[in-house]
């Protein structure tokens, strides 16, 4: 296994330490919930922002936390939700007047998590409420299935409400932004590797040399089906021919156009994509308003990208453009 | 079902859940996120390390109390899904000190019908559902050797299934040719459970 | 080859396009010298601060050029210094009467290009200085070789020069804070897997499933020993010791501590590295004043990872401290 | 040696370069970078695209051309090295209209002593001056046949050398056993100019 790793049993919990060791005074960690925290929060006049979600999507999210962002989070281990008592019991620490909101990423372990754990929470008087995000288009939202993934997108999701929030809006007025965001926030994803999650030691699947998977989500399993390889302007023509046409986003439109690494890409390539992208929006009359290209949630190790779209208003816009801070350090 | 017997059944469940970690997992991997078998393993280690002191007052009482842990400790949907197997089994035995086979298979019943609650899933979702049902109705008409049969055809037969719940329904059709981690893992349980069970009979 | 990749000859240009039309107004392109320059350079009353090197380093340098970092970036292809004519036509755009520094990682090519690019612009009237980045403990310098590499820790001599350039400093004034924190930086680095130049298409070596590189530079090749793989507390160990007992670095010692990702590696793992350094660190008696985990200097997709320590003083950490932007996004 | 066949030789040069890229730029994979292959292929690219317009008024001149060129456009250390050794080697050649053979031989030593300066590396560092050396030996004694077969020989001894130049230094002793890439190239260049050489001498 090419990895970074010790026992991978403290995979996550050794990771987390990092995480805090590297924010002294900015960061609480405690450890009995897999919990970062900003060591100001909670704050009794603003809505206390929380997410959940496995690990190994970093920086998504403990690396998400501090002011503008997150208030806190409590990774599961490597691809699994948070056991229920992580949410209960973060929930309780970060409860404020305000309220506390709880984000979700779409998938069936998270969702019940956080649904038991609020629940709980609110027995103990904590003022909760759970936004969940959905803005995968590989996945068709029907009745069989329990709806769309929460991928990449929800980093405006966390942006947004980070940002009201600590403009000091109520916890209605906060998931308000937050759904308004997620509702014009689109993304598809494609890996060109598997990824290698610690415990298991190996890739989680096989791919041939001129394979890669398309529609992947963010837990390294395979997407919704498997294709050739092509060139790199040719995948993205694909992701956003599917992303596009799904809101739809139409001429006219201002976006913001993010390009996510899902952790064993280098950035130069994500640029290339990132350049295709621009190109093929501005033939369609769409105009690129903020630009994203980076890693915001991975899959581990897995080679691959994801595209995302956000439909901006002077509003989203405004809150994407506030001023943030967040764990995972540049300068 | 005597309280030893509970504890017994739930200890084998553990061990085996502990020493499948690889198997499990493996299984969560063709078309999952590989997870299921460390969730499981790490979840069944916190249930193993607070054995001593769980609430042995009736065998309902000390499957309530191992599904709090198994809830509120393991990560995954297997946590809210087999906890909440564990809590509703242990609320249909009530404070009986020992439980009829009857009692037993009601107690699976009601941790299905939790299940599917929680879940909002049923039979034909490729989920563990499709190996705890055959298994709890062989159980009842055949008792344990029949249930373990039943159980080993029902998880194989998840391979032709495709998946509407959990992760890999992700994968629409390509879910199809592999049988699901969960019901195979039930399956992999009760046999256990059934080859160990006359050496626990005997010793009781 | 597991990469997003068009025609490889046009990498750099299009991931350079890319990055342009991620920083519309902040950035300037200039195609025919793989020019990134911020648009408000050159400006008179201020050191222009210029870096070339190869590409496939990203986000050195070009992602690196912004407020109080560089002003421009004139990178040639992967791994290949630029030529001459990169480094002269860039010196005279980013001619400023206070002068340009030219920062140079030390490197037969990159010397030749600079030292050659530099005349030329000089005998056009710019008036230009080099300041050479050699950090990398595991070549020794020695009369044999061209000395020591420059590897991760350029970034924190353009991170000082770009603050002191940016606060007005005189162009001498700049190489003294430059050559200072050159000197007490110190880095060693570790490859997993060998990366795969896209001209090339495969890896650039063989790496067995139990063996890594050790004392890699950030041009993929192989390092000064292939040594077995040990688990991630053990490499650091490792790691460390040849840093900490190579300048020295002492107890009572304030340093930074940077863990570089090569490409390939993800954040989770960065951060498990970063916990080891940061305690054996405590145990030897030197106190992490600024932690750095993220990816500054890479080799394409390479998995692994470079530990950098810097020798913290207050005029060191005031100009690690002060305000700079990058034009890689992260909010 | 004629305006024309220095122009024929630049040529072969050019066009061997780029058809070998892939084969240069493996051998710069073993203790280098991979990239030599590349910044050749591409500079040379770049001299046929102005091949038209190179001032052809005598060798040494047109030789200065073709170096101005490679030095400014081809990077890593290849641009400046074989840059060098163009300029330094149409320097030599003056303003005759057509070179001895004792003439090519004194404009290849002045290549070699740019390269020298340029590089501050001498024969035994392992890189291409360990082929070009003993080949314009081999040209001065023995003419061109003469010259292919050193400089096979000597590019295939590089092997042996521990690198003190250029990126294979950063290997120390991990460079032995494999041969230099600029060395090899260099014996892959002069053998075809000495293969395609007869045509030549017998079209002109
Ligand atoms: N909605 C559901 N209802 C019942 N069982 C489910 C449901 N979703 C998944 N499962 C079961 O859980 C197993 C996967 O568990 P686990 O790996 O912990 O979940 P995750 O998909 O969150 O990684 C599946 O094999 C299936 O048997
Ligand atoms: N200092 C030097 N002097 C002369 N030739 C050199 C020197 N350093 C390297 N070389 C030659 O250049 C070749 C590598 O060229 P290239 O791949 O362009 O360089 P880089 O190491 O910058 O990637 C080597 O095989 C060697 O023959
Ligand atoms: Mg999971
Ligand atoms: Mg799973
Ligand atoms: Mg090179
Ligand atoms: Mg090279």
């Amino acid at each position: 296994m090419k990895k970074f790793v010790n026992d991978p049993k403290n995979y996550v919990a050794e990771m987390l330490e990092g995480v805090a060791l590297a924010n002294p005074g900015a960061l609480r960690y405690v450890p009995a919930y897999n919990l970062i925290m900003r060591s100001d929060a909670p704050n009794d006049n603003k809505v206390s922002i929380v997410q959940g979600s496995g690990s190994g999507h970093e920086p998504a999210h403990v690396m998400e936390v501090g002011k503008g962002m997150l208030d806190a989070a409590c990774p599961g281990d490597v691809f699994a939700a948070p056991p229920m008592d992580y949410v209960y019991e973060t929930a309780k620490l970060l409860s404020s007047p305000k309220g506390v909101l709880l984000l979700v990423n779409n998938y069936t372990g998270d969702r019940m998590a956080f649904d038991m754990g609020k629940e709980m929470a609110e027995a103990d008087g904590v003022r909760a409420e759970i936004l969940t995000v959905n803005d995968d288009v590989a996945v068709q939202d029907s009745t069989y299935t329990v709806g769309r993934r929460g991928v990449a997108g929800n980093f405006f999701v966390i942006k947004a409400v980070g940002a009201a929030a600590e403009q000091g809006a109520e916890l209605d007025e906060v998931i308000r932004v937050g759904k308004k965001v997620n509702d014009v926030t689109r993304t598809m994803g494609v890996a060109l590797t598997a990824c290698t999650p610690p415990a298991k030691g190996s890739p989680l699947f096989e791919l041939g040399a001129d394979e890669m998977e398309f529609g992947v989500g963010i837990h390294g399993e395979p997407g919704r089906e498997r294709r050739k390889l092509k060139d790199a302007d040719a995948i993205v023509d694909d992701l956003l021919e599917a992303v596009v046409t799904d809101l739809p986003y139409d001429r006219g439109d201002r976006v913001a156009l993010m390009i996510n690494g899902l952790g064993g890409t280098p950035l130069s390539e994500l640029y290339i994509l990132f350049r295709r992208a621009h190109q093929r929006l501005a033939d369609r009359g769409i105009t690129v308003g903020r630009s994203y290209v980076n890693e915001y949630c991975t899959s581990l190790d897995m080679a691959g990208a994801s595209l995302t779209l956000v439909r901006l208003d002077d509003e989203i816009e405004g809150l994407l453009a506030a001023p943030a801070e967040a764990a995972v350090r540049v300068f | 079902m005597t309280m030893r017997q509970t504890e017994f059944v739930v200890r084998v469940i553990a061990e085996t859940a502990i020493e499948n970690e690889k198997y499990f997992g493996d299984l969560d991997s063709v078309v999952g996120d590989g997870d299921f078998g460390y969730s499981l393993a790490r979840g069944f280690e916190k249930l193993l390390e607070g054995w001593d002191g769980l609430d042995r007052t009736d065998p309902g009482t000390f499957l309530k109390k191992c599904g709090i842990v198994i809830t509120s400790r393991i990560g995954g949907t297997s946590g809210p899904i087999w906890g909440t197997g564990f809590l509703r089994a242990g609320a249909a035995a009530g404070d009986a000190a020992e439980l009829t086979a009857v009692q037993v298979v009601a107690m699976l019943r009601a941790a299905i019908e939790g299940i599917k609650a929680r879940g909002q899933s049923d039979v034909g979702d490729k989920t563990l559902l499709d190996a705890l049902v055959p298994m709890t109705d062989a159980l009842a008409s055949g008792g344990l050797p029949a249930a373990a049969v039943a159980v080993r055809e029902a998880a194989d037969a998840t391979a032709e299934m495709v998946a509407k719940r959990g992760r890999a329904a992700y994968t629409g059709e390509r879910s199809r040719g592999s049988v699901d981690a969960g019901a195979m893992a039930v399956a992999v349980l009760v046999e256990r459970i059934s080859e160990t069970w006359p050496k626990q009979g005997d010793a009781s």
